[in-house]
């Protein structure tokens, strides 16, 4: 059985190779291999998953070793996976609605005459992201992380010839790389404490070493995951990646790559566990980036930025729940599953409006969308109900689950603290949530004719796009109940997680009665601001806040005078040096012997005589020199 | 007495070299594909090198040794070991590619003299260089080597002067000037360091009384030879310095630039991706093997030196306007991490520094030579008259891609293997210098993307809006180099089986061990 | 005062009662006798040889001339006179040894290389019917004149150049062969004087070539006046001149006998200073710095196959006298003259590299460099070892060859004035004439010392002589001063390769078979001695050991 | 007297002669002032000769006559064909080549 794990990564690869480079010939047929690729290895995936199910939960763990990838002298790297149950939730999230997103491209796409490279692109991220979740040592997960990084730049740059698309494809690989500089130091590191970098050894052998390491470690993993799931201070690449085209954002930006981060950290509980300074980093950002989030995505008009500022913060959530623990790993990897489905739904719906709006993004000019497309309004009603947490949906089970665990870190006043604070992201989320579902399906229409004069005439989209959202409109809203139905998902994991309840710091009904009525106060207050009186079609000034927020609370800002700006003046003054100091060096020796020899040649005047006089002086060098030679 | 393989594989080139240059002058082609058909042969007798050697046996095989020069001690000697046998092969297998690249490289524009034959100059000066340095790979006398590693700057010179960019902006005269400013220049750093090398091989000879590596080494580690310490200190040096400004190794780096700047894409690559080898691998073979202490006590400043090549390269590829010259940069960045990884004194270190010779060689040669496609096409080397190539040439774009994705070392493709490698390397024994020179790896990424984003992407511009896509010839050149980067990253498995064993002797030449990691320590 | 008081004054030489006559031993004379004979002969030819056979008469008697005294040396060193039978004849006047004989067949072959290119008839066009060579019709007759028309007009030549050179050839081998002071210093006068007259013998720009005469004859003079000077000295202080015995004064084997003579014999000060002074006069022809400078005049001045024999032959016969003064007259005063030497080294290295760097006429540039090359030889004399003398042999003889191919490539390269010798002619060379700008750079290579030239191995021969010697810090200079020399080698070559043609840039001027023999021998030696020096190696080995 | 007085007289001669070649212009003067030097030689030598009591510096001095008397010859011939090209036997003007 292990040795069709291959196959997950295979198919779509095999996929990607032919469509890159099968060229003109396949456009017509291109698209079909590429989904059906996908399908294929979702296939196998389900296969897998039944017979994992067939055995014990101690035994579920595949290992497939396919060869020796670097042999060097005391440093050994194979290409060799590992399907356990964590690998398993993953691959079945990842190749399902990795499925979906290919069958709803095909309409999506429908228009573009470059839809066979999409797909093929398409493709790449599932096999590398696929290779991520399977490898079974670091440094090929390394190899899966930057495929993914690689595939999303493809993805986000599609549309090539917009400037701003271009500009965000290389800012998300850049910052990415930074995340990237911190996952290869902690190869580094395990490789010199532990002489190698395959999880089983690694994480068995954590005891041997001391918490100093680990917690160097378990940093450098958190940049990483900072970098890959756009949590602060690396976050800042995710809103501009919404320049791809919309399927992407839904698979790669919010249901699936930026979740690696999770897994990362996920899998590599051990080490966290027994550093809780790393932990309480983890934590840290977690928090943070929540909010930050949070904040971000209600300034938003563009609907895409908008739920990227929400996707943040959810992952927000996830890497909280992350640094909780054992407490915390379980429901992270359950949100991660649930936002995958609700956030997936929302982005395809986005992009659904879209599709008929003429790829209009500002949700100022929606309004009034749901008598035009109602397939779409209902299915992205129920990713928006998933979303806030609504008692019984989705996201109400996770998103719960990590409040309490969140309340449970270590009964004192972090406990307080980082529960507040999930409790508070969790109001601010049904407000932002309820502002975009209310600018975009609620109020009159807003749109007016574009300068070319052609107005917009939404409708619903064809159905190889309303199905995928429907299908994970049931996702959005069964998944997490049925998750929870006594405690399946966390039994499921706990081989590979560990499991301990959260003892939180107030009664867990308290904790859940706070959420409904902080979500219901969120929801309110945004109906309140943009229910009732119409929303202007240009925005308001705002408030500082507002405005602040609306650039990604100046976090770009910041990067352009310090890094950019910085980094200009650095390369410029450099090419400087270099011409004028190292390179002027040398020309400068070559031009004084030339300058020496100019003087020196001014000797030779041409007159015998003086000629003659130094042959006189030399003599009467050479008869001293003598003279003192002996003398001495 | 057998085949002498080794001589055979520097002796075809050299022949070719010969015939291609006597070809008359109208016959034009027939001179390239005979160029091109030796360069063949000296790949199948690489490969065959390949096959013979046994990476398990002896440290030197092959071997070759007749008398030379008795009276300067001179042997005729020559003995490969994996390492050798690795640069032999990447030399070999790179020689046809750029012969093809630069098939029109050299078509006379003016009609000189009727004896004036540029063509088959070019090809044949190509095929000379290549008999030196596959030569100097195989020397193990040191006096021959350095006969070989002074000798073959004569053909790279001409080759430089030569035969520069025809697409350069600015007048005739001027792109003549800067050319044989940039040969001068490429001719006169390293005369300068061969010099001051061949003061210190005259010194190593009165120390030692002959020139035969393994003899001296044998000594050395027996202990009958013993030298000053501060002797071999200013010896070493003196090999050091001629290495490290081929290399070239920061601040002996500017000649790169300008030469590759100013040469043909083709030759570029030879500069960057050959001959240059050439440095770092002496440094592995002379300098660590004759002066083991004294490079132990260079070993710090050295490594400094390698990390400011590395950042500073990096540093003035992102500055660069001119896309050649930002690939040298982008090389000067890389030799950084070669050195580093040689004087790292770990194996992982030293089988990354060869590994990176190899793939480098093959990545830079990737791009740079699609980097030659595009300028050819265009008449410029400033990034910023590109832009928007990949809508209407999207194989050049997709194939440059790759090239930049290979040069910021994209896991998956060959210079992954080994940067990660040379990291981890130096991390072992200098956890500081390694984790400086990760930067090294944004950074890169910065310049290979930015180099894209602004030649490749966004809005069409009109001058290059007609821009044909590859022709075949230059697929066939380029779709092999990508095949071999993706295959060397996913299965990096033969070349360092290859290497490990040579890198065992060297490590013991040096008296050094791999640090334990910490937990096997503890135990 | 009493005349028996003044008699105590001075001794009265002892009366001799009978002077036997002197054995000369002629087969180990013949090189030199053979050459000798021939210009005299050739002398002969002028007075009594009708003008038109002249020229082939003289160019078929010179060439046989040198063969045969080649031949004859061989013959010298194959009975051993070279090794084991090396002796010295003519009444100590002369030695027959190794470097005698290694030197007197490297300047017999230069000489007849040279002899070639003085024989060259082609490159100017035939003036009024009648084949030219680049000596003036009549010396006689004033540039521009009338009488010089009608010379050209009748058709003269001057077929004395061959003669002449014969002469100099002659006391160019017996200069490194002398084995007194006297035979050196006439032997100097006797290779100085004819070159004197053909520096002054060019066909165009005959006033330079006055010019160059009469400041190489005024100089030349002047130090020959210094080196018998200092002859006097040596011999005031050593009470002969033969080399054995000054030699055996200086390391004291003899004891002074007459107390009369304790004021003078043994007199340091005067064995200094005209050790010094005869030094000087050598390195005057050897042309170090400070008394180099009239070498780049006379370089250019001199009608430039002169040129080339001089800058090879000349070279080789003076450092062969000056290695025989060193290491056979003065080896027990090597801590007085190294150091001096050293300097004179180092001067000489680098001057001469630095100077060249911004030189405009070619004939200067290799005048230049041939000084440069001076000081690389001088590192291998100061080594004072056997290797020493060897190397230095080598050098020399790589190097000669090299010059004269260089100058004879350089004759060939012609405008509407004769040779075009600035460098802004020689733009684009390459382009016009590959083969030709293809062969001066194998020569520009091999003055600049590039590997699997002859100059490499000649170069390293002698700074390897030279560190073993102890001399490490001239290899670090004379390294340096390479370096710097490269520059301009290098100059010349981009000038010729990568520099566009000028329109009215110079013809390359088809030459007869002679030139092409001259510049021929001259790739093929440096090429040869470049590859496989070994075989020569082992000949200047065994021609190492001067005989005393 | 001391013969080694003449050693001084001979000194200076070659001083007086060695100072002319450097101060003169004429090079009909210039050359005599060698042949002076010459002199010089000779009249050391004759004296060594005559301390040591052999003949060799004697018949040096022989020889140096030849020789200068050759010298003569070849010099007169080429400095007069100098004057005569250039109406002028100053070495100064004889400067065409330099640098």
């Amino acid at each position: 059985m292990e040795n069709l794990i291959a196959l997950l990564v295979a198919a779509p690869l095999l996929g990607a190779a032919v469509l890159l480079c099968g060229g003109r010939r396949l456009d017509r047929t291109g698209h079909w291999i590429g989904t059906l690729l996908a399908v294929a290895s979702f296939a196998v995936g389900v296969l897998l998953f039944t017979d994992m199910l067939g055995k014990d939960a101690e035994h579920r763990a595949l290992h497939q070793a396919l060869f020796s990838w670097i042999p060097v002298e005391g440093f050994q790297a194979d290409v060799a996976f590992q399907l356990d149950q964590l690998s398993m939730t993953f691959v079945l999230l990842i190749t399902g609605v990795g499925s979906l997103i290919h069958i709803y491209s095909i309409g999506y796409m429908e228009h573009d005459e470059r839809r066979r490279r999409f797909f093929g692109y398409l493709n790449l991220f599932l096999a590398a992201m696929l290779l991520l979740v399977i490898a079974d040592n670091y440094l090929l997960l390394y190899v899966g992380w930057e495929g993914v990084g690689l595939a999303s730049y493809l993805l986000i740059g599609f549309w090539q010839h917009k400037p701003s698309a271009a500009t965000a494809a290389k800012k998300a690989f850049l910052v990415n790389r930074v995340g990237d500089m911190g996952l290869s130091i902690a190869i580094m590191l395990m490789f010199t404490t532990f002489g190698t970098f395959a999880f089983g050894p690694v994480l068995e052998s954590v005891g041997d070493t001391g918490e100093g390491k680990l917690t160097a470690i378990g940093l450098m993993l958190l940049l990483a995951a900072c970098g890959k799931s756009a949590q602060v201070p690396l976050q800042s690449w995710l809103g501009d990646a919404m320049e791809g085209p919309t399927p992407v954002s839904a698979l790669i930006h919010a249901a699936t790559m930026v979740t690696a981060g999770v897994y990362l950290i996920t899998r590599s509980g051990a080490i966290f566990n027994a550093a809780p300074d790393a932990q309480l980093a983890v934590v840290i950002v977690g928090a943070v980036t929540l909010i930050f989030g949070a904040i971000v995505g209600c300034a938003k008009d563009d609907i895409k930025k908008a739920l990227a500022g929400s996707t943040m913060s959810q992952i927000g959530y996830m890497i909280l729940a992350a640094g909780l623990g054992p407490i915390g790993y379980a429901f992270a990897i359950m949100h991660l599953v649930t936002h995958g489905f609700f956030k997936a739904g929302l982005f395809l719906g986005a992009g659904s409006v879209m599709h008929g709006m003429n790829d209009e993004v500002d949700m100022r000019k929606y309004g009034g969308l749901r008598k035009y497309m109602p397939v779409t309004f209902v299915t992205f009603g129920l990713g928006y109900l998933a979303i806030i947490g609504f008692p019984g949906l989705s996201g109400f089970w996770s998103k719960d689950k990590i409040i309490e665990a969140a309340f449970a870190y270590d009964d004192g006043i972090r406990g307080w603290i980082f529960g507040g604070v999930a409790l508070l992201g969790a109001g601010i989320t049904a407000f932002y949530m309820t502002r975009v579902m209310i600018m975009t399906f609620f109020g009159e229409k807003r749109w007016q004719p574009d300068e070319s004069g052609n107005e917009p005439h939404p409708h619903e989209s064809p159905k190889s796009m309303t199905i995928p959202m429907i299908v994970l409109a049931f996702g959005s809203v069964f998944a997490g109940g049925l998750f929870s139905l006594n405690e399946s998902f966390v039994k499921w994991l706990e081989p590979v997680t560990q499991f301990e309840h959260p003892h939180p710091v107030i009664s867990v009904p308290a904790i859940t009665a706070s959420t409904v009525v902080v979500l219901l106060l969120g929801a309110g207050l945004a109906y309140l601001m943009y229910g009732r009186k119409p929303v202007p079609v240009t925005a308001p000034r705002g408030s500082l806040l507002t405005r602040a927020a609306r650039r990604d609370l100046l976090q770009d800002d910041f990067n352009h005078v310090v890094l950019v700006r910085g980094g200009e003046h650095l390369t410029r003054s450099l090419v400087y040096v270099d011409h004028t100091v190292v390179d002027g060096v040398v020309n400068g020796t070559a031009a004084g012997f030339g300058g020496l020899s100019g003087r020196l040649r001014k000797l030779q005047n041409g007159f015998a005589r003086s000629y003659a006089v130094s042959m006189f002086g030399g003599t009467a060098i050479l008869i001293a020199a003598t003279l003192l030679m002996r003398a001495v | 007495m057998s085949f002498p393989l080794l001589t055979a594989t520097a002796a075809v080139p050299a022949i070719g070299a010969i015939v291609t240059a006597a070809v008359p002058a109208a016959r034009r082609t027939a001179a390239k594909w005979l160029a091109l058909f030796f360069s063949l042969v000296t790949l199948v007798l690489a490969v065959l090198i390949g096959v013979r050697f046994a990476p398990g046996g002896d440290r030197y095989q092959l071997t070759e040794s007749h008398s030379w020069i008795a009276d300067f001690g001179v042997r005729y000697e020559l003995g490969v070991d994996g390492i050798g046998v690795a640069l032999i092969g990447l030399t070999a297998l790179l020689i046809p590619f750029v012969l093809l690249a630069g098939w029109h490289d050299a078509d006379p524009q003016e009609t000189g003299s009727k004896r004036w034959r540029p063509t088959q100059g070019f090809f044949a000066l190509i095929l000379m260089v290549e008999a030196m340095v596959i030569l100097s790979f195989e020397a193990t006398d040191v006096f021959l080597f350095y006969i070989l590693f002074e000798a073959m700057l004569i053909p790279m010179y001409f080759l430089i002067g030569g035969f520069g960019d025809r697409a350069h902006a600015g007048s005739d005269e001027k792109a003549a000037a800067q050319r044989s400013y940039a040969a001068v220049k490429f001719l006169l750093y390293n005369l300068v360091g061969g010099l001051i090398m061949l003061a210190a091989v005259i010194g190593l000879y009165v120390v030692a009384g002959n020139f035969s590596l393994q003899e001296i080494a044998a000594a050395r580690a027996s202990g009958e030879l013993q030298m000053a310490t501060s002797t071999e200190r200013w010896l070493f040096l003196g090999f050091f310095f001629a290495f490290a400004v081929k290399a070239p190794l920061w601040p002996l780096h500017t000649w790169l630039p300008n030469a590759m700047g100013e040469a043909t894409a083709p030759v570029a690559v030879l500069i960057t991706a050959v001959v240059d080898k050439v440095g770092t691998f002496a440094m592995l073979r002379f300098c660590l093997q004759l002066f083991p202490e004294a490079s132990k006590w260079a070993t710090p400043a050295i490594l400094v030196l390698a990390l400011i090549s590395i950042v500073y390269g990096a540093l003035l590829a992102v500055g660069q306007r001119d896309i050649k010259r930002l690939v040298a940069y982008a090389s000067i960045s890389h030799f950084g991490f070669i050195i580093m990884g040689i004087f790292a004194m770990t194996s992982q270190g030293q089988s990354g520094a060869t590994l990176y010779m190899v793939n480098h060689g093959v990545s830079t040669a990737a791009l740079m030579l699609v980097a030659g496609f595009l300028i050819s096409r265009r008449g410029s080397r400033l990034i910023a008259d590109y832009g928007g190539v990949q809508k209407v040439a999207p194989v050049l774009a997709g194939t440059f891609l790759v090239g930049s994705l290979a040069t910021l070392s994209l896991p998956g493709l060959a210079p992954f293997v080994s940067e990660f490698l040379v990291l981890v390397g130096t991390f072992a024994r200098y956890p500081a210098i390694g984790i400086i020179a990760t930067f090294g790896i944004v950074l890169a990424a910065l310049y290979s993307l930015v180099l894209y984003q602004r030649t490749m992407t966004g809005p069409v511009k009109p001058e290059v809006s007609a821009m044909p896509d590859l022709k075949v010839r230059e697929l066939v050149v380029v779709a092999p180099l990508i095949a071999l980067l993706i295959f060397l990253g996913v299965y990096p498995k033969p070349v360092t089986d290859l290497v490990n064993p040579a890198v065992g002797h060297t490590l013991s030449d040096v008296h050094e061990k791999d640090p334990k990691p910490e937990v096997e320590a503890a135990k | 005062m009493s005349a028996s008081a003044v008699h105590s004054l001075w001794t009265m030489a002892a009366p001799i009662d009978k002077i036997d006559a002197p054995t000369i031993e002629y087969t180990q004379l013949l090189p030199t006798l053979i050459v000798i004979g021939a210009a005299v002969l050739g002398i002969l030819v002028e007075a009594f040889v009708g003008r038109k056979a002249r020229y082939y008469v003289q160019v078929f008697l010179t060439v046989v001339a040198l063969v045969a005294a080649f031949a004859a040396v061989i013959g010298l060193a194959a009975g051993g006179y070279a090794s084991t039978e090396a002796k010295i004849v003519a009444m100590g006047a002369i030695a027959v040894d190794g470097p005698a004989l290694f030197l007197q067949g490297t300047i017999l072959l230069t000489g007849l290389v040279a002899v070639f290119t003085f024989a060259e008839r082609r490159l100017d066009p035939a003036a009024h019917g009648n084949h030219v060579d680049s000596f003036t019709a009549q010396a006689a007759s004033v540039p521009g004149s009338e009488s010089e028309q009608a010379a050209v007009k009748a058709g003269f030549t001057t077929t004395e150049v061959f003669p002449l050179s014969l002469f100099a050839i002659g006391g160019m081998l017996v200069f490194p062969a002398a084995n007194d002071l006297l035979t050196l210093f006439i032997a100097l006068e006797v290779l100085s004087l004819p070159l004197y007259l053909l520096c002054a013998l060019a066909r165009r720009k005959r006033l330079m070539s006055q010019e160059a005469a009469v400041k190489y004859f005024l100089l030349g003079a002047f130090s020959s006046a210094f080196l018998l000077f200092g002859v006097a000295l040596v011999y005031g202080y050593a009470g002969t001149v033969s080399y054995a015995g000054i030699a055996d004064v200086v390391d004291g084997t003899v004891q002074t006998v007459d107390p009369a003579l304790a004021g003078t014999m043994g007199n340091d000060a005067l064995l200094l200073v005209g050790a010094a002074m005869i030094l000087m006069g050598l390195l005057f022809k050897v042309g170090a710095v400070p008394f180099h400078m009239w070498t780049p005049d006379v370089y250019q001045g001199a009608p430039t196959p002169v040129t080339g024999f001089m800058a090879a032959a000349t070279k080789v016969a003076a450092f062969g006298a000056l290695l025989r003064l060193l290491y056979v007259v003065l080896p027990g005063l090597r801590w007085d003259w190294r150091p001096v030497m050293w300097g004179v080294a180092i001067a000489t290295m680098l001057i001469g590299a630095i100077v060249a760097i911004t030189q405009t006429d070619i004939k200067r540039l290799l005048a230049y460099s041939s000084i440069a090359h001076a000081g690389f030889i001088l590192a291998g004399v100061i080594a004072a070892t056997p290797d020493g003398i060897s190397s230095v042999l080598f050098y020399l003889g790589a190097y000669s060859f090299v010059t004269i191919g260089a100058f004879a490539v350089v004759t060939l390269v012609r405008d509407a004035g004769g040779e075009a010798t600035h460098l802004s002619k020689w733009a684009g060379l390459g382009r016009r004439s590959p083969l030709v700008a293809a062969v001066f750079a194998v020569f520009l290579l091999a003055f600049a010392g590039i590997p699997l030239t002859s100059g490499f191995a000649g170069k390293f021969a002698v700074f390897k002589a030279a560190a073993e010697g102890g001399a490490g810090m001239l290899v670090v200079v004379g390294v340096i001063s390479s370096a710097i020399a490269a520059f301009f080698y290098i100059r010349v070559i981009v000038l010729m390769f990568f520099s566009e043609p000028k329109p009215e840039g110079p013809t390359v001027a088809v030459p007869s078979p002679l030139t092409i023999t001259a510049i021929g021998v001259g790739v093929a030696v440096t090429l040869v001695l470049g590859v496989a020096p070994q075989y020569f190696l082992d000949l200047a080995n065994q021609a190492g050991v001067f005989v005393r | 007297m001391s013969p080694v007085n003449y050693l001084y007289l001979a000194a200076l001669l070659f001083a007086i002669g060695a100072t002319g070649v450097l101060i003169r212009r004429n090079a009909i003067v210039v050359f005599m002032c060698i042949e002076l030097m010459l002199n010089a030689c000779n009249l050391t030598l004759v004296a060594f000769s005559r301390m040591h009591g052999n003949l060799d510096g004697q018949i040096i001095a022989f020889f140096t006559m030849v020789v200068a008397a050759a010298e003569v010859v070849v010099g007169l011939a080429i400095i007069v064909s100098l004057f005569r090209s250039r109406h002028s036997a100053s070495v100064d003007d004889a400067s065409l080549m330099k640098l």
